[in-house]
């Protein structure tokens, strides 16, 4: 057990992995010789060499494509676009074509590789570079989508995903990356497709993913104070959707808020509402809410862009609404 | 441009001398026979409702894709567009198979899940057709990335129209494969035309293969209606990649018989345009070639033109016999890797 | 007052507006010489010559990102993208340009232009020309979505787009192009956002969009030979949503089901379903229902294309489950 | 590739005997300190975090943005990356409101929405820094469609760095521009280094000016160094697209002094790359060789030393002092036509 950054995670973890199969490698923009945007792949290439650690122009359609044909081939491709807003160039690749390929063929040819990329406003980097699309990947069938909170899970499931026979588009954070916490030493791959329950409560469910389960942590100690019991299920697979375990909590505590990164309407938060209320119509006290961005392009300037993002805040009185809409 | 060559007439005729044995030309012959009447036969199964979806066939291509085929090894990767009936059956797939795929059958190469546009072999190392115009050159780039991670010595093939120059994906493909040298022979099927586009209208270099020139890549244009030249060129090609690794660009030119697909009635060709083309038939050119020089008489060639229709009729009739797939393998291709969540949901049921 | 159909509805606008407003013009692939692929631009090279009616090169981000660029200088380019799933190699500039340089550079420069794409499975096009992604679109702040449904509506929501000074994603399917109907002859530009009850009932709301809207339909008659008087809304404009016609009506009828061409998951009604709830929570007698798409790439083969597509029958099954949920 | 010329040492000489007038010389002299100057400050405001996001900076190719925009008609078109607060500036900005926007503050050049890589200003023509790499190429080139369309004289140029050449909308990009015969200038700021990527890392063809010839549009390399040089062969450049309506593309090469960003300390350069980084700083080049040739003295240079150091005090003070936007603004410009049914939901809001 050591204690450490999510990025830490992130980068052990992919060298163990490099190191027990010689068929995974990672390639992406700038990932070697710059040893990554944010530093995730430092060190990797000096410990594996240009072969295993492939520096890309600046071109993401045609490496996250490459990727997949290599892939198609039997090796196993991470492959690194530096943040999910430039994904958008690849969307076809990765829709039309890693998502496409195991089915459109009639399953005779899978695709095994992990696209990383991390999300997250915040950090004032404009309307451009402040987005959060995974939306646009947890829609497809074919691909996986994952997205962990903690060091732990972030190794856990990187794991899981590298060894995985399907596309998998791995969600990361700006926000988490310096983030800490422990790690045990002989990590199992995660099970894909299944959320936890990360705080147990009785009086309402907030559900979470990414970055939000540390803003929906940090407003259920908010809300313990108040007397407000808050469980928190961080759903860690946005594709598979874990739907039982959100609606068993759901069935519990009889009400519920969604926690999200993305803008509201037509965000993740949409399925998940609609699930709840599918799911656990009977039991039910109040509507579900959701707490995401405002509906705007993220301005640059500070005050606008706080004002924009969803915060503990924020969630503390939509939670406290809610449970108020009860009537309890 | 040093690095970039064109077959002039001078070089061809150079081909023609290493002309190969008789035998082998009627083989082509055959084959092209046999694209030819698959196709024709296509387009009757599709005007009766056989096939649906987009058909786009090989008709004017006949002598390309033979001419590109016989150049690949069997261990050799192959990549294609949409338009790719003829590549299946070059390639030595059963006709049978690729006819059942048209229909739609479980018998079928894609087990009916893939149609015309998306025929997959993996036993006849037939990685694809693709729908999407150009994504199929990232695919077929990271397919020879693999390859030289390997160290393996396949060399990868990927066909592309004219049309599809222009879209990025061409930019980015052929950057990497010169930049990263990979084993890949890039075919551009010259036919003239996007689907009523003309090359002049949609390609600022309208000689394509002068494109190369962007990542230091060596390119070569043949005429795509002489199956020998067309061999001789992508043979050149192929064994580069798989000696020195180094990637080509091939431009092939060749007319487009009918329609964009099956269904256009090319409206924006004049009466000239389409009486030109019938002058332009490759495989007529090609017969009477093999006649004059005695390597085909009258008699084999009706008899190859019995064995090849009782061979698409055939096909037809396998096709046509064949079961659909199963509606209860719906849900059997999503993921490789089946997992807990995941929705096998018909249109009427519930979530829960 | 004139019958026509789809197409014709929408070819005879372009030219109006063509003829009215000089800034007006046309540009995609393969819609002048050779009239369009599905025939929306015929005859009008002829009538307006190369320079309004411009063929591109096979270049989805870059035509597209051409027209941004002409709109920006105060053009009003319509571009058509041959269907909707190409357009995912133009989603950066539509998503990460045309969506925010009105904000990104504080309302300083718009971008008045209409892309008219169709969506539409059942034409047996196979797993990547089969796709409903308008949800992509939907999604994004900045952008507008209208999915009219008969001529009269494609009609006056084409002008209404055409003349509005924010880029707007149009879109049509494959299935609807044939379809007739009545379309007057002075039709004054649509009212961007607003739903429409197109049929009132009493026992449930239907909610559909574009070619759901006929099925809507269609299960409405079925439904009513069994005594269920069905209400349809029809959205009409995906972005900006008319939550509140959505609503009203289920405040009516006590329960609904949304009928989607999309996937379900995370799909275009989850967002229906999500606003269902929290708006009329205290009116809904049952959960609220989707009827979408298989989740899986679309196959090629007819049966497997016919079973994964929601169809009337579909929706019939469906509404019959949730009347019968309520309890009444 | 007789399309295609370099600006040979001869090229340029001829150059040199067409200097300008003193004044000019001095005047750009004066426009590369103050970029200079003002990225300096940036540089520290940053560090200050007064500014935030990403900061991308101009030092070393202060040269290379003089000689640009000297090039330029106030009339013309500027579309950039996010590397642009050079030409900000010298296409005329205030240098108040170009760090006034570093700082988010409502009187900044994009009223505080855009930050470091998103400045725009009608006025100036200046029609924004895009921070998508490549992501300017296509509006560029649809701006210059609708100059073509409208029928004026205006010209549009597009900046780009070099790792921007291997992008798809380059490619998309340029082959319209030449197709369509239409009055843009691209040009190409090659500074060696994407990242820390080398061009020869990442571009087939490093000689990034060759890559034109894949549409058989005119280029030219010039030295990003010499302002005056750069000007040349801009103006050429533009003046040919605005007379004969045909794009151009043209790399001009500098280094990059600093890191990538104002946060990136560029270890990937060894200590003897950092050295000789400094012997090739172009402003102290310019400052020399003006001096040499009689046109700054000792005097000039402190006086405007002096009066660029108050201009970019004055900016910073200016941007200091200046308020953010006000929160109520926040959904002001989604639309220009706001529309029923917008959103207008802070976080916590419900729907209903
Ligand atoms: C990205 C994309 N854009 C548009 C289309 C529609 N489309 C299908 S084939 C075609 C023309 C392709 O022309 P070319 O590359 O010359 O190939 P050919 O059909 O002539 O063999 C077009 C535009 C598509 N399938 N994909
Ligand atoms: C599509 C996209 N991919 C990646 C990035 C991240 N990125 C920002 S700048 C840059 C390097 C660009 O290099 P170059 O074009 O040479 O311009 P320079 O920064 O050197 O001026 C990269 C990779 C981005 N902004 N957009
Ligand atoms: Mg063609
Ligand atoms: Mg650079």
């Amino acid at each position: 057990m050591a204690t450490m950054t999510y990025r830490q995670a992130l980068r052990d973890t992919l060298r163990d992995e490099m190191l027990r199969d010689e068929n995974v490698f990672v390639m992406g923009e700038e990932i070697g010789v710059f040893e990554g945007s944010y530093k995730i792949t430092e060190g990797l290439l000096t410990e594996f060499g240009p072969r295993r650690v492939r520096d890309t122009p600046i071109a993401e359609e045609g490496f996250v494509g490459a990727a997949i044909g290599a892939a198609m081939l039997g090796l196993r491709p991470v492959v690194e676009i530096m943040t999910i807003n430039f994904s958008l160039l690849a969307l076809d690749q990765i829709v039309n074509h890693a998502a496409k390929i195991y089915g459109m063929f009639g399953g005779q040819c899978n695709v095994p590789m992990v696209i990383r990329t991390p999300g997250g406003g915040g950090q004032q980097l404009g309307a451009t570079h402040s987005q959060n699309v995974e939306l646009f990947y947890s829609f497809i069938p074919g691909l996986k989508v994952l997205a962990p909170s903690t060091p732990a899970e972030a190794s856990a499931m990187l794991r899981a995903a590298i060894r995985d026979d399907d596309p998998v588009l791995f969600l990361e954070n700006l926000a988490l990356y310096n983030t800490r916490g422990e790690v045990p030493d002989d990590l199992e791959p995660a099970e894909i497709g299944r959320a936890a329950v990360t705080r147990p409560g009785t009086d309402v469910t907030i559900v979470a993913y990414s970055r939000m389960a540390h803003v929906a942590a940090e407003a259920a100690e908010k809300l313990a104070t108040d007397g407000i019991s808050a469980e928190i299920v961080d759903l860690r697979s946005l594709r598979p959707l874990d739907r039982e375990t959100v609606v068993e909590s759901v069935r519990r505590t009889g009400c519920a808020v969604v926690a999200e990164d993305d803008w509201l309407t037509y965000g993740i938060g949409a399925e998940i509402a609609a699930t709840i209320q599918e799911g656990a119509f009977d039991w039910l006290d109040a509507p579900v809410r959701r707490v995401a961005m405002a509906e705007v392009p993220l301005p640059y300037s500070k005050p606008l862009e706080l004002a924009a993002l969803p915060s503990a805040e924020s969630l503390v009185t939509a939670v406290r609404d809610t449970v108020r809409a009860t009537g309890r | 441009m040093g690095d970039t060559r064109t077959r002039t007439p001078a070089r061809r005729a150079r081909t023609r001398k290493a002309r190969p044995e008789p035998e082998t030309l009627v083989a082509y012959y055959r084959q092209m026979l046999l694209i030819r009447r698959f196709e024709e036969r296509a387009a009757r199964a599709y005007t009766e409702a056989k096939i649906g979806g987009y058909c786009h066939l090989n008709l004017g291509e006949e002598a390309t894709v033979t001419g590109l085929m016989a150049a690949l090894e069997p261990r050799d990767y192959l990549f294609t567009n949409y338009r790719e009936h003829g590549y299946a059956l070059a390639r030595g797939i059963d006709a049978r198979r690729v006819m059942a795929e048209l229909y739609g059958r479980s018998t079928g190469v894609s087990k009916g899940w893939g149609g015309s546009m998306h025929m997959f072999d993996l036993e006849a190392r037939l990685l694809g057709g693709y729908g999407i115009v150009g994504g199929q050159l990232p695919l077929a780039t990271g397919a020879a990335l693999a390859v030289s991670y390997k160290g393996g010595d396949e060399v990868v093939m990927c066909q592309m129209g004219d049309g599809t120059t222009n879209i990025g994906a061409f930019h980015e493909s052929l950057n990497m494969a010169a930049l990263w040298d990979l084993p890949i022979v890039f075919v551009v099927v010259n036919n003239g035309l996007g689907m009523g586009t003309t090359v002049e209208a949609s390609s600022a270099e309208p000689e394509l293969y002068r494109r190369a020139s962007a990542y230091r890549m060596e390119s070569a244009r043949v005429d795509g209606t002489d199956a020998v030249a067309v061999r001789e060129a992508a043979r050149e090609a192929v064994e580069r990649a798989r000696s020195e690794s180094k990637p080509f660009l091939l431009e092939t030119t060749s007319p487009r018989l009918r329609g964009h697909s099956v269904v256009d009635p090319a409206r924006y060709r004049t009466a000239e345009d389409k009486e030109a083309l019938k002058a332009a038939d490759p495989l007529a050119h090609f017969a009477l070639e093999l006649e004059e020089a005695g390597v085909l008489d009258a008699e084999t060639r009706e008899k190859l033109d019995a064995e090849v229709k009782a061979e698409v009729d055939d096909a037809a009739a396998f096709a046509d016999d064949s079961p659909y797939p199963d509606v209860s393998t719906l849900f059997d291709y999503t993921y490789a890797t089946p997992v807990r969540g995941e929705s096998r949901r018909l249109p009427a049921d519930p979530v829960f």
